[in-house]
């Protein structure tokens, strides 16, 4: 294991100059969602156009990984149709899983996450953006169950 | 006393006892012959030295640590989920809560599930033949939400009597819970009818499998109970391991249980939001060790096969039955070892069970004296006590053999 | 790096760190420098062994045997008790309930307590710096009984702030929880003053020993507490190892919290009574072979002497937060290492915690990032997480200095 | 250890001809335990006069240890004045712990059961009657408290 399998050049830009990192007031879904071992947080913005993908925006604070991964997805999504959106997110997810041998024509930037596999713990920081994301395709807000006083 | 340790039919004792260092005990100059499993199971090295390889290499919080031995605690931890979930045949390891074992098990459900879901009027129907732990956490539960407890009776014979099911199990019934081997007659009630009829009145089923588990293959899929309860401590695993299987959208709906860390999403000052399946349900540092080390024992049993660990079990307790019935004992419970397991519960002749328990104890003999838990059955047999031996991958039939012997010690003392 | 394993001043930690097998482990190439016993603690092999000794030996359920081994199994687990209640200066056996840690003991209280004592508009006194354990089941307690949560808020140098106690404590309040060591600030309520004050108004009063006990020498006479939780994992012992101290005539007051076997006294089909306390919150198969082994924890602990084992945390500490400060950390809790914990949380430079401890741990270094479980701290001083070192017996001087080293490093991957 | 270290003659011939094994209307304390580990029974009736135990008899199930200890604390008890009752509880809870050396004078048959303090367990049986009738004596009447419905 080396350092800069995994705090590689692409993620410390993405990190220090995040792209599309934004309030998005004419998103038509929204999502927050929180790592609950760490604090990490992000809310995505998606503006939705039919079966496209017009924009996605995201806000949100963590670690290098957390951030530069939605900084790199959301130039990645932006733009495409709903199905790639999707088949995207699964590729994503696989090679996070270490399933999938990731190609760089699909996920471009996105690939230097690779090196994230080898510490599995950070994988969920990886991935956060990316839960969030799919939670607002499907409709979700991000809202969990919990005890409130009547 | 002789033991040969030879191969029974269907394992190869003599190897297992060696991994049993527990066996090699005297008690006074006899050799330990034990049978209390049904209360708690030896344990092979393999599981002793899982639990200290655990603290000597791996020991780190689960789920909370960025480095590589929170890694590894986390990954191990995981992986004795997978296990158990496979091992029962369960869908998907987030099926799985881990526990203490069964009592922790029974009471998250009635805290979790029934005090949630349970109004006034409404019924949970148990058994006569329920251990404690599958009982008291109900009338709890009752007690706090005006429910009504209801009985399937037992039959002389230490059968469930189902003759009257139908207006026993009705539309008001929430729950069955029942246990999936008693613990104190060897009854296997009907597990898979059970949960037909349960569902076909809308009722949810609780099996309670601490000692079904240990002993029979099981699947809950096959099964289709709601909830299973497992205690690691009975099939090998360390004291304070165990768990819950539950249908998964059941654990979604429940409510919250232990509060604390890592079962929660979010912390408030006001609430808080809980984390997914089955995280919701373990609050704080959980018994880490314990449950990687239960992956062991499960490892240990898939490797005998739990149909011959049932095929030898068959064979010890119908050997034992013959025997004990030989020489005048009264047996508690079904006499089929078909429809049995290895837990018998007997009389000999006038000797009080605690007197036969100390006097075999003597022998180096280790039975249990009491009620089990089980005051219910005491009282339908009319009873105070019973004595009971109960068998295990290890156990021989030159140890049924010396149970029988040293109860003619038993009658010299006391002259019955 | 190289780690010279001195005599300290208290205590002799090259001696100390032989007993810990887990100590002799590499990450890659370098030693293992472990910072993360506040979040559970290393087993010396005494402990090991003492579990291993206890399933090798003498396993049998306790309670419930006449045979050997159970006579055997039930006087080691109650001489555990024993130790226990003698560590924390308890004036009775029967104070301790055994339990899997803290965050079990807490929601016994809040479940088998405060469920039955608390009315609508009654209030829990906590503080913003409590462990999640110490504040979600009491918010899931205000939930069901009407209670109010007030919280007791914070300096900004970590320290409770007490300036509004009079308008936060008062006859409203039932009960004051309150930690006695902050496992992210590390600070040390002053509990003797609380107790006081709690008391004067008719509350009790429930401290969470989760590191005060590991840390500090106990005595809950003089503390005066109601309610004392442990948990057996951060203080030498294995998981699923811990307990709850009560006054005596609490636990008897107390609804019984889980139902099932041994705690019981009679059971009839709609209704059951107690067992004798502790035992009434002891159902079902207890964590036997876990306390045992606790009991020999204890042992090592009293061995070093709890005195020293606190002057050797206020050395580390007090040289950690030196150094820390020196390379331009900011620190979370207060600075004075008289008056708190071995437990530092930090930011260093603008590296987030979670990307600092993955670079530290290729130098070997574990220690934990994020919000401990402690959201209510975070927000308090605005971060999202923070990196955070913590000591026990066996860290050295020379493992504060690895650390400081590596920061250097992280300041080099991020260039800040 | 060996046997007849517990079941001496004189236990066996109370267990098998237990004096005083009665029901007693007189009586005017009563008071009823069970061990739960096992499930033995005692319900101890005691006829007090003043500061007089006139009569003591008892009710029960259980092992011969738990019914010979009943019987012969009948006999030991019946017809001295209280504070030498509690005098004899206190002995013979001290034969039990395996504090005091019994006094045969003092407890007569008694004595034979101080072989069961090799047996821990079983040491819970010894001492049942005992502990039913201090809590008829202090007035109580053996309710333990628990779970009712309502
Ligand atoms: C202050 C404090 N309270 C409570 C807990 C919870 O303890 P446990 O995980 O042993 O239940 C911890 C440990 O994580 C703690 O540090
Ligand atoms: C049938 C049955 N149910 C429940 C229990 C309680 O299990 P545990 O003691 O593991 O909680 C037992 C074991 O004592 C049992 O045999």
């Amino acid at each position: 294991m080396a350092l800069d399998d995994i705090y590689k050049e692409v993620i410390l830009d993405h990190y220090k100059n995040p792209r599309n990192k934004r309030e998005m007031p004419e998103a038509t879904l929204r999502c927050s969602r929180n790592n609950p071992l760490c604090g990490d947080e992000i809310t995505v913005f998606v503006l939705t156009e039919g079966e496209k993908v017009q924009e996605v925006a995201f806000l949100g604070q963590g670690c290098s990984i957390s951030q530069s991964s939605a900084s790199m997805m959301t130039e990645a999504v932006s733009g495409r149709p709903l199905e790639e959106v999707h088949r995207l997110i699964r590729e994503f997810r696989g090679m996070m899983a270490g399933d999938v041998d990731p190609s760089e024509e699909e996920l471009g930037d996105l690939v230097a996450l690779r090196g994230v596999v080898k510490y599995p713990i950070r994988i969920k920081c990886a991935v956060l953006a990316w839960d969030v994301l799919q939670e607002a395709l499907e409709g979700g807000t991000g809202e969990a169950t919990g005890a409130r006083p009547h | 006393m002789s033991v040969t340790r030879e191969r029974s039919g269907a394992l190869d004792v003599a190897r297992i006892r060696a991994d049993f260092p527990v066996l090699e005990r005297t008690v006074g100059d006899k050799p330990l012959v034990y049978l209390d499993s049904a209360a708690t199971s030896q344990k092979p090295r393999q599981v002793i030295e899982a639990e200290a390889d655990f603290y000597a290499h791996h020991n780190a919080n689960a789920h909370r640590g960025i480095y590589l031995l929170a890694e590894e605690a986390t990954a191990m931890y995981e992986e004795a989920r997978a296990k158990l979930a496979r091992f029962i045949g369960a869908p998907d390891p987030a099926c799985v809560v881990f526990t203490r074992g069964t009592t922790e098990s029974v009471n998250l459900v009635a805290y979790a599930w029934a005090r949630r879901e349970l109004r006034e009027g409404d019924e949970i129907l148990l058994t006569e033949m329920e251990h404690h732990s599958n009982i008291v956490p109900w009338q709890l539960a009752a007690r706090d939400t005006g429910a009504i407890l209801r009985y399937i009776p037992l039959t002389d014979d230490g059968l469930l009597d189902l003759s009257d099911l139908g207006s026993l199990l009705t539309e008001r019934t929430k729950l069955l819970a029942v246990t999936g081997m008693s613990n104190s007659l060897g009854t296997l009630p009907p597990i898979r009818e059970l949960t037909r009829a349960a569902h076909a009145v809308g009722a949810l089923v609780l099996v309670d499998g601490a000692q079904l588990v240990p002993h029979v293959p099981v699947d809950v899929t096959e099964l289709d109970c709601d909830f299973l309860t497992i205690s690691g401590h009975k099939m090998l695993g360390p004291t304070a391991s165990g768990g819950l299987y539950a249908k998964r959208e059941l654990l979604e709906r429940m409510d919250a249980f232990l509060g604390g860390g890592h079962m929660i999403d979010e912390v408030f000052h006001d609430h808080a939001t809980w984390n997914v399946v089955p995280y919701k349900f373990e609050a704080g540092t959980m018994n880490i060790a314990q449950e990687v080390a239960l992956g062991a024992a499960i490892d240990y049993l898939e490797a005998l096969g739990m149909d011959n660990v049932r095929a030898h079990e068959i064979e010890l307790t119908g050997y034992a039955l013959e025997r004990l019935r030989e020489v005048g004992a009264r047996i508690f419970g079904p006499l089929d070892p078909g429809i049995r397991g290895g837990a018998i519960s007997f009389w000999y002749k006038d000797v009080h069970p605690h007197d036969l328990a100390t006097i075999l104890n003597e022998e180096g003999i280790a039975i249990r004296a009491g009620h089990h838990c089980t005051q219910l059955v005491m009282r339908r047999y009319g009873v105070p006590a019973t004595a009971r031996a109960s068998f295990y991958v290890y156990n021989t039939v030159e140890e049924v053999d010396a149970l029988v012997e040293a109860l003619a010690k038993a009658e010299a003392v006391f002259g019955v």
